[in-house]
């Protein structure tokens, strides 16, 4: 009985260590985190220091497919009901997805180094999402920022469990009844991302073939290019930087970018073998 | 005085030369006695203490203006702290408004106050009368009564002494009233004039009771600012006590330094310690801290500040109060050794940490290595040697890293086989038996090997003992050939085993390929390394040797054997079983023979005899015991062969193979090396009684001092034969110690653990780190787990890694997750274990437990918990690197944890677990990954218990057992089946097997059936609710409390276990 | 600055056996007395003082000779040598100049007519003295001042040093163990030196030289005494603190002290030499017989020599008449004992005679 | 000899004593407290001189007169009376230690330490020890001055004598005050000192005779019965040896030694002062 009563004193611990609050239940119910008792988040009382906007430019970044996308395989859904929402169209696999016009998608990309450390930004109010549709995860990569709130939805028929192999932030791995929706954020039992860390894949241990990926940072630098393949960021202060360029199955590359007062910089990343 | 015409014209002397010179030296006399008495006064130690204090004061009032400054911003930023400002103010002025009356009430008891004094005195006069009157009458009644008694007596008796005492007894009745009646008297008088007093006391009351009502608004809001800049005032009494000061000055003069100096010695008398005077033993005082005097304070770690003045850089461990060595209970030299009284930089006998820092040393402070003193201070790098001397129970010491590193290096290369080493003496052999060498290798190998082993194998423990630097001439090499050839001879004479005939039979043919595949995955790679005869491996893939060159020394049949039985060979060896199919068998052998080494070795052979070097060889053994007439004699009369087994035996002695190795014929033979432990320990004995050579470049000063103890172990390490440097010695007189192959690291832990060697001190039991009966399970089974490298595949996790986290070092842990080793109190302490009473105890105090020792957490918890428990400023912890996370999150294939094993398996399955492994997840097997097998290492039933206990006290349960309350049939019955629903809801199945229990390779979780004999009921909760925090990276899926209902949870777990079929 | 390898290594060759050590010494002494006249004039002295300071400066260069003269409890022994050297040319100067003018018929120097009257002791002794006092006060604070007391390690029965030396006033006898058994070189010479000291009055009938400085009328006193006092104790002295190192092994002033240094073990006893050597037979097992000759010898030195020497030498032949039987005895034993001293020790550095008698049965050794 | 530093009084008032007069110095000389201490004027005049000596307690160990070769430098050297003075600079160092060591095998090493390293004064030890061994060395050269002078010649042969004893007993002071510190040093100097008493004939059990007294085939003289363990308080240097040396070194010898010390400056009055040619 001793382990029961240490196992739950942690757990109970570890939501107050991090929230700083006393614990109290969030009476308004509601979507919570991971399922069971949410909490309501701690009011984020961050003092941001932002970059003047006055100075401020943009970054935009396209990722390019070096020669012909490879064609995407057909997954084979050994769950019944998964298998069910693909007849038409079957599912594929969403590790190189080509953009419009040579570029590829699903590429992350962030500054890595040369933001001044004395910016300060609050994570947006609105929550990140990740839907469970047709036993894929829908967006396939995302990125966040840390202590941002992360939804969870489940949009299919069946049960789920979403598991966030983290390493740095802690890990969570909980099970997600049909049609329902979590909101993850840091008082939440399985805690939203926290600490910058990049990236942290996302999968089902029931259903093998899901996966997702996910990149937490600091600062709202970053972005997943889309289907014309280029990611724009917004508001950055003139400077040097580091771009962190990666793709799941690539990896990832570096670039150097050298902003001036309201510049304005492209930056077009080949990847492919 | 001018020398006077007469009378004083006789003098001898010239009286006025005379007093110049009388002049002059009294002068010089007075400079003398001044230099002296400044000498005595102006000690070295006082400069460090004003130092100290200038820092001490700039850092305090860098702290004040700090404390300052974050007031002014809480003034402006916090309205309710610039209200109380604001109060404070108008309280003041409304108090100063009402001056006037506090100066009429003041006035009013200065009136009063000639008349209450008199008052008092008469009250207490009075009383002081009354009591005497009392204990005058008292007595005077007890007298009475006395004589009374008497008179009483004497009547009965009809004594005629009656009458004399009746007569006095008149006189003391008087007496006795008298005394009443006075004191009755002066009891009125106190009355009275305590009655006056109280009256006039009364009126001073009121009048305070007045003037502190109309104060009392002005001092309330003072107390709230206070609470405000409560920093700013601990702050500011900090600095008066260090501000520079008239008294201050005065009392440290010289002259009046005796009286209350400022500047003076701070020791810390450590009586239960007992410093060793030969004769006699005296309790040990330390002073260092007359100097060091921020070594138990925390935050002094700029690198700006003189070394002397910096914390200790382990206060949470060392020194520090709530440390486990608080400074008041252990002093420094205990660890550091050194003089404890002395003060002074050379007389403490300081040692530099190496050879830069002397100079260093030498330029800026004068040192110089003590020469007179047995016990210099331990140079830094091998401080942990002295661990030992109170943790010698454990097998491993806690946070020793070095002196564990140096016990795990002796232990691999078997120091102990040839050195008689205290506590070492149970450990097998290192090296395998050579009693069966005939059947594993061919002679022109064995001669090869032992000639070189190292061109064989890069990475081999078996050290070189020939053709080093004393025996690498050429006179001396001829005799090495014949010394090897007759060792390989005896070797191979002396070799027969039981079961087999010639030779081991040739084995099934084997698959390479196949062979490779299993060995990569069914768990041979966890202990060894192929493919790259040059890469050392890892702590653990170092465990087994490196077999990238296997397929060159050995035979098929042997190898076959081997694997399927490894314990039939020789039946100590640590390589256990892993229930080879013989075909698997086979393959593996395949692909060993497969791993050919790729130089001339293997086609070296065993050089022909020279009849003339086994004889010169063996006269040179011979003629050390033997006159030489007879020794010659006796070589003669041999046979070429006898002479060549003969010198082989004598080789083995000599050289102590037998020290690793099973030989026939030396069952019984006596270590060969000098003891290291006892009363001539290497770490304490007499320092010239080291045999320095000619090495004069190890030596400090010109002669040997204790100082020079550490060289000359790395020197021997490093170089075994290196104190026979340029000297003439007979062959068979020359050092013997062969060397072994350790890199720098290894050969300086292994010196700190050899430095550990001590004769025994005085450390009293109360001191000693001594075990509970849980430790001891814990040590005693630690030393299994490494016997059997089961950190390999399991993360145990305990051990060896550690991290203390302070501030400075989160983030250097900010990528890891830790395991909080100790218990943390929400006051800050750390425990090693909280029992319930104790808890009970502490919580009526205000504390609780805050993390209990044996969870995991992860980084950013850590950071929380800092920034939130201001008393807890680090945690002490075991941390799991980045690698290890890395290699356990997300692999499901990993093999599993055993951390908290305890608290989730049974102890009954988890003993035949070990004695017997069976399969639990089959799942790991498939076509590209056979799958680690858990091997049979053939555990006798004591190890086998002993680890489970070992297992069941790390996750703190209970053994050998826990009480399950058995439940009502009926109760049983209707929980299985609101269970089932449960189960079919969350569709457990879907991983799970549950019925037939017949487990494949699809199957992606363990088979419920399996579960009833196998887990702990009270486990299946916790894991229901959060598996990653019990196992990192598990595929199980969390439920809450949404899905899963409290009440549901046994009705879940009855059903789980109700699938097992007995 | 290093000392040149010349200049060291013949001084460590001189130097580097106690033979030529005690044998230059005692010649130099012999000279020395010899010639004081000269010698003592300081035109002569001073160069020759000026020069052994200059010596003593550099040898503070060599690193092995500074180590053992800078160890605190060695420095008085420099002071000790220096000042005995000191006051010997100082008495020495006043009886060169007291025997000039003895010889001239002039009374000495404190018998003259000024000196002989007697003078107030205040203030002059008073003064000079009071005034020695505070200086040395002053010496002796600043010596304390400049030089640490020594502190070695606690007292341990288990661990000798090597070399363990006997306080410093006691080398001399420390030296004599070298070639004597300890109940001869502990106990009888030490007894003996005290006993000759104290029947010195009583056997020196030599009237002259009662009071003042002269060397030249009482020249077989004062040769003895500076004998027995410069050579055989302060000589000594200072070779066992400089020149005896590891094992009690002679070594030159600039020699390093290795503790591996080895002698070889070559000594013999008498009879060895008488039956093993010259006779070539086994030794007697009969101690008696073994040792006659020794005995023999040694007992002639003792009993028949103090007659051979009052019956053949003149000056001896006097010492008899003067003293009577009792007391020539007792003083010619005193000084045989003396001169054995030094042939006992020649005969060890000529042929590594160990012992004249050897009874080790009885403990007694000759 | 404070009188010898006193300004000189004005010639022309000579001070006679009772007369209260002049200044207020004066007053004090001729006062009832200066003239009950010291019972002469200056020593000025042949009376006075022979009074301040004769007066004073410790002046008086002079005559009031002497030859003038006695108080020559060149011919005394001083050296007597420097031992003198050493005797008493070590009787007063020596005191001031006693206050701090205890002759124990448990303190006395950690008393030196602590005299060493924080005690007010601790050079008291270094004058104590440098002081022991410059008494040696002024004793011998002493020793040497009488002999060169032949002044041990009649009537001084017994002063001579007692000064031989002085002479011994200050290395016996010096060597029992060496094992005090109690460190190797200390401890092996006095063991390879005392260990010649082994061989002291018939009463050290090493020493020749010693085999011979037996009763029986008892041997009298063993190691636990012979002189060297009368001295030592055991078969070796150990703490009874120390306690034994400390009241040897600080109680008996140093009462042999005044002792002697009195006779020996009594005598050399009456043998006629310090020696000159007769």
């Amino acid at each position: 009985m001793q382990s029961v009563l240490k196992y739950g004193l942690v757990l109970a611990l570890s939501a107050a260590l991090v929230t700083g609050c006393d614990g109290k239940k969030d009476a308004g119910g509601g979507p919570s985190g991971g399922g069971g008792g949410g909490e309501a988040p701690p009011p984020d009382n961050t003092v941001e220091v932002l970059p003047d906007a006055a100075t401020a430019g943009t970054i935009t970044i396209t990722a390019k497919l070096k020669g012909a996308a490879p064609a995407m395989a057909p997954i084979d859904m050994t769950d019944a009901e998964c298998a069910a929402a693909h007849v038409d169209t079957p599912a594929l696999d969403e590790s190189v997805v080509a953009g419009s016009g040579g570029t590829l998608q699903n590429v992350m990309v962030w500054v890595d180094k040369g933001l001044d450390a004395k910016y300060v930004f609050k994570a947006p109010s609105a929550p990140a999402r990740i839907d469970q549709n047709g036993c894929v995860y829908k967006p396939h990569v995302i990125s966040m920022m840390a202590k941002q709130a992360l939804e969870v939805k489940n949009s299919d028929g069946v049960r789920h469990n979403i598991h966030a192999t983290a390493k740095v932030n802690a890990e969570f791995n909980f099970s997600q009844d049909p049609k329902k929706t979590d909101t993850l954020t840091t008082a939440s039992k399985a805690k939203t991302f926290v600490v910058g860390e990049v990236p942290i894949k996302v999968k089902c241990d029931v259903h093998g073939w899901m996966g997702a990926w996910v990149g937490v940072f600091k600062h709202p630098f970053h972005g997943v290019t889309g289907g014309d393949g280029t990611v724009t960021l917004k508001g950055v202060p003139p400077g040097s930087y580091t771009l962190k360029v990666w793709h799941e199955k690539y990896g990832t590359k570096e670039v150097q970018v050298t902003l001036k007062d309201k510049g304005a910089e492209s930056v077009t990343v080949e990847f492919g073998e | 005085m001018p020398k006077p015409a007469d009378p004083l014209s006789d003098t001898l002397y010239d009286m006025v030369s005379l007093n110049r010179l009388f002049f002059v030296s009294s002068i010089l006399l007075i400079a003398a006695t001044v230099w002296a008495a400044w000498q005595d006064y102006d000690r070295n130690w006082k400069h460090y203490q004003r130092d100290y204090n200038r820092i001490a004061l700039e850092r305090a009032e860098k702290e004040r203006a700090a404390a300052n400054s974050a007031i002014n911003r809480l003034k402006k930023e916090n309205a309710q702290v610039a209200e109380l400002y604001t109060n404070l103010e108008a309280a003041k002025a409304a108090v100063a408004g009402r001056q006037a009356d506090i100066d009429k009430l003041n006035a009013e008891r200065e009136d009063h106050r000639g008349a209450l004094e008199k008052a008092l005195q008469k009250f207490q006069f009075d009383k002081s009368e009354a009591d005497t009157a009392k204990q005058r009458a008292e007595s005077a009644g007890a007298h009475l009564a006395e004589a009374k008694e008497k008179l009483e007596k004497l009547r009965k008796a009809n004594s005629s002494d009656a009458a004399s005492v009746e007569s006095s007894l008149k006189g003391l009745e008087a007496h006795a009233a008298d005394a009443l009646q006075n004191y009755q008297e002066w009891s009125g008088k106190v009355n009275e004039s305590k009655l006056a007093f109280e009256e006039l006391n009364a009126k001073e009351v009121v009048a305070l009771e007045a003037i502190e009502k109309i104060v009392k608004t002005r001092e309330d809001a003072q107390k709230e600012v206070d609470r405000v800049e409560a920093e700013l005032i601990l702050v500011n009494r900090k600095i008066a006590k260090l501000e520079p000061s008239l008294s201050k000055t005065l009392l440290a003069m010289p002259g009046l330094d005796f009286i209350a100096n400022p500047e003076h010695i701070e020791q810390d008398i450590l009586p239960h310690f007992q410093e060793d005077l030969n004769f006699s033993t005296v309790g040990k005082i330390d002073r260092c801290r007359t100097c060091h005097m921020a070594i138990d304070k925390r935050g002094w770690t700029e690198k700006e500040l003189p070394a002397v003045f910096r914390s200790h850089p382990n206060i949470d461990l060392y020194v520090g109060d709530n440390s486990p060595h608080p400074v008041s209970k252990f002093g420094c030299t205990i660890c550091h050794e050194g003089s404890g009284r002395s003060v002074d930089f050379y007389t403490t006998a300081h040692m530099p940490k190496d050879a830069k820092q002397g100079e260093e040393w030498k330029e800026k402070y004068g040192w110089s290595p003590i020469h007179h003193f047995d016990k210099p201070m331990l140079p830094t790098p091998y401080i942990e040697s002295s661990c030992t001397k109170c943790h010698a129970s454990q097998v491993r010491v806690t946070m020793g890293e070095k002196v564990n590193l140096g016990r795990q290096v002796m232990e691999k290369v078997g120091c102990f086989g040839c050195h008689p080493i205290a506590g070492m003496e149970n450990l097998r052999k290192v090296g395998p038996a050579l009693n069966g060498i005939r059947h594993k290798v061919t002679r022109d190998w064995a001669y090869n090997w032992i000639r070189k082993p190292t061109d064989f194998r890069p990475t081999t423990h078996m050290p070189q003992a020939f053709d080093l630097s004393n025996t690498s001439d050429a006179e001396a090499q001829k005799k090495n050939t014949a010394m090897i050839q007759g060792i390989v001879e005896y070797l191979f004479e002396n070799s027969e085993l039981a079961h087999v005939k010639d030779a081991y039979p040739a084995p099934p043919a084997g698959d390479a390929a196949a062979g490779k595949k299993l060995f990569d995955f069914v768990g041979c790679v966890a202990c060894h390394v192929a493919g790259d005869m040059n890469k050392a491996g890892t702590q653990y893939t170092d465990f087994g040797p490196n077999l990238s060159t296997v397929g060159s020394k050995l035979n098929a049949g042997w190898i076959f054997a081997w694997l399927k039985n490894p314990a039939q060979y020789f039946h100590y060896t640590s390589m256990p079983s892993l229930r080879l199919a013989d075909q698997e068998a086979a393959d593996i052998t395949a692909f060993l023979l497969t791993q050919k080494h790729p130089g001339d070795f293997p086609n070296r052979k065993l050089p022909p005899v020279v009849e003339a070097d086994v004889e010169a060889t063996l006269l040179a053994f011979l003629q050390s015991s033997t006159p030489t007439k007879l020794a010659q004699e006796k070589v003669r009369a041999m046979s070429p062969e006898e002479r060549l087994l003969d010198l082989g035996k004598r080789a083995i002695g000599h050289q102590g193979c037998f020290g690793c190795h099973d030989i026939k014929g030396f069952e019984k033979t006596k270590k060969i090396g000098a003891e290291l432990t006892g009363s001539n320990a290497t770490g304490s004995k007499d320092i010239t009684k080291f045999d320095f050579g000619f090495r004069h470049d190890l030596l400090m000063g010109h002669t040997a001092g204790a100082y020079d103890r550490v060289a000359w172990v790395k020197a021997k390490l490093e170089n075994p034969r290196t104190f026979d440097g340029g000297r003439f010695v007979e062959y068979a007189e020359r050092l013997r110690m062969p060397k072994f192959r350790l890199t720098e690291e290894e050969r300086d832990a292994l010196a700190t653990w050899v430095l550990s060697f001590r004769t025994r001190e005085n450390i009293p039991v109360s001191h000693m780190r001594n075990l509970s009966h849980e430790e001891a399970v814990v040590n005693a089974g630690k030393t299994i787990v490494m016997q059997s490298n089961c950190a390999s595949c399991h993360k145990v996790g305990l051990f060896p890694t550690r991290i203390a986290v302070s501030e400075e070092a989160l983030p250097e842990i900010a990528t890891a997750r830790v395991y909080v080793a100790r218990t943390i109190l929400s006051d800050g302490r750390q425990v090693e274990r909280v029992s319930a009473d104790e808890l009970a105890i502490l919580r009526k105090k205000g504390v609780d437990i805050l993390l209990p020792a044996g969870t995991w957490l992860f980084p950013q918890q850590i950071t929380a918990l800092l920034e939130n428990q201001p008393p807890v400023t680090s945690v002490l912890v075991y941390a799991w690197g980045e690698a290890q996370i890395k290699e356990q999150v997300g692999d499901t294939k990993a093999p599993p944890f055993i951390v908290g094993e305890g608290a989730k398996v049974n102890p009954d399955w988890f003993f035949r677990f070990l004695k017997n492994p069976t399969e639990i997840r089959p799942w790991l097997a498939d076509k590209a990954d056979p799958g680690a097998r858990m091997p049979t290492f053939g555990f006798t039933d004591d190890e086998a218990s002993l680890l489970v206990e070992h297992f069941a006290v790390l996750a703190g349960e209970k053994f050998p057992f826990q009480y399950d309350p058995p439940l009502d049939e009926k109760v049983r019955g209707e929980l299985v089946v609101r269970g089932k629903g449960v189960f079919e809801r969350m569709e457990c199945g879907k991983c799970h097997v549950v019925e037939g229990a017949k487990l494949t390779t699809d199957t992606p979780a363990p088979a419920f059936a399996l579960v009833a004999p196998r887990i702990q009921k009270d486990w299946f909760a916790v894991w229901l609710r959060d598996p990653q925090s019990i196992a990192p990276g598990t595929g199980m899926t969390a439920f809450n409390e949404e899905q899963v209902k409290p009440d549901e949870v046994d009705a879940l777990r009855e059903f789980i276990w109700s699938l097992h079929k007995k | 600055m290093e000392l040149p390898k010349f200049y060291t290594d013949l001084v460590n060759a001189v130097v580097s056996r106690a033979a030529v050590f005690v044998i230059l010494s005692s010649v130099g002494l012999v000279l020395a007395m010899k010639y004081y006249r000269v010698l003592t004039k300081p035109k002569v002295a001073g160069p020759i003082g000026l020069g052994a300071a200059f010596l003593l400066f550099i040898s503070f260069f060599d690193p092995q000779f500074k180590t053992v003269a800078t160890l605190p409890d060695n420095v008085p022994i420099i002071m000790m040598v220096a000042s005995v050297t000191f006051f010997v040319w100082v008495a020495f100067r006043q009886m060169a100049l007291n025997d000039e003018r003895l010889e001239k018929g002039l009374p000495p120097k404190e018998a003259e007519a000024g000196e002989v009257q007697k003078t107030f002791v205040w203030p002059d002794l008073v003064y000079i003295e009071f005034i020695c006092l505070i200086l040395f006060t002053v010496f002796l604070t600043v010596w304390s001042i400049a030089l640490k007391a020594p502190l070695e390690q606690p007292a341990n029965p288990a661990k000798t040093p090597n070399p363990s030396k006997a306080p410093w006033y006691f080398l001399g006898l420390q030296e004599m163990l070298v070639y004597f058994d300890p109940w001869i070189a502990g106990v009888l010479l030490p007894t003996m030196i005290i006993t000759g000291l104290m029947m010195l009055p009583y056997i020196d009938k030599n009237p002259k030289g009662n009071g003042y400085y002269t060397f030249k009328e009482r020249k077989f006193a004062i040769s003895i005494f500076m004998y027995g006092f410069v050579v055989a104790w302060v000589l000594l002295i200072f070779m066992g603190t400089f020149l005896r190192g590891p094992n009690w092994n002679f070594f030159g002033p600039y020699e390093p002290w290795d503790i591996h240094k080895l002698e070889p073990l070559t000594n013999v006893n008498l009879s060895e030499i008488i039956y093993l050597q010259v006779l070539g037979v086994g030794m007697p097992r009969n101690w008696f017989i073994r040792e006659i000759w020794g005995i023999l010898l040694v007992l002639g030195y003792f009993v028949a020599m103090p007659g051979l020497l009052a019956r053949f030498v003149p000056m001896f032949r006097e010492f008899y008449k003067q003293l009577g039987m009792i007391r020539y005895s007792v003083f010619i034993v005193h000084l045989l004992v003396m001169g054995g001293m030094l042939i006992k020790m020649l005969l060890r550095w000529t042929i590594n005679l160990k012992y004249l008698v050897g009874i080790p049965e009885y403990f007694f050794n000759i | 000899m404070a009188e010898v530093k006193a300004p000189e009084p004005p010639a022309s008032s000579a001070p006679e004593p009772g007369k209260r007069k002049g200044s207020l110095l004066e007053q004090l000389w001729n006062g009832q407290i200066w003239t009950s201490i010291f019972r002469h004027g200056m020593p000025d005049t042949p009376r006075n001189r022979t009074l301040a000596i004769m007066s004073n307690v410790f002046l008086h160990l002079h005559p009031p007169k002497i030859r003038r070769s006695g108080i020559r430098m060149k011919y005394t050297w001083c050296m007597g009376g420097l031992t003198f003075f050493l005797f008493l600079v070590e009787t007063l160092t020596g005191v001031l230690l006693m206050f701090y060591y205890r002759p124990t095998a448990e303190f006395a090493y950690a008393d030196i330490v602590s005299l060493r390293e924080d005690i007010p004064l601790g050079i008291m030890r270094e004058i104590h020890r440098w002081g022991a061994h410059a008494m040696v060395i002024t004793v011998w050269l002493h020793m040497m001055r009488v002999f060169l002078t032949g002044s041990y010649k009649p009537p001084r042969e017994f002063n001579w004598n007692v000064g031989v004893i002085l002479l011994v007993l200050t290395l016996l002071l010096s060597f029992t005050g060496y094992l005090l510190p109690w460190d190797q040093l200390a401890m092996w100097a006095v063991t390879v000192g005392t260990n010649m008493a082994r061989a002291t004939p018939v009463v050290g059990h090493e020493g020749p005779g010693a085999s011979l007294l037996k009763l029986g085939d008892i041997s009298l003289v063993h190691a636990g019965s012979d002189v060297r363990y009368a001295l030592l308080g055991g078969r070796f240097v150990a703490p009874a040896a120390l306690l034994r040396f400390y009241v040897l070194h600080c109680v008996a010898f140093p009462l042999a030694a005044a002792t002697l010390m009195a006779v020996h400056f009594w005598r050399v009055r009456k043998d006629g002062g310090v020696s000159g040619p007769m």
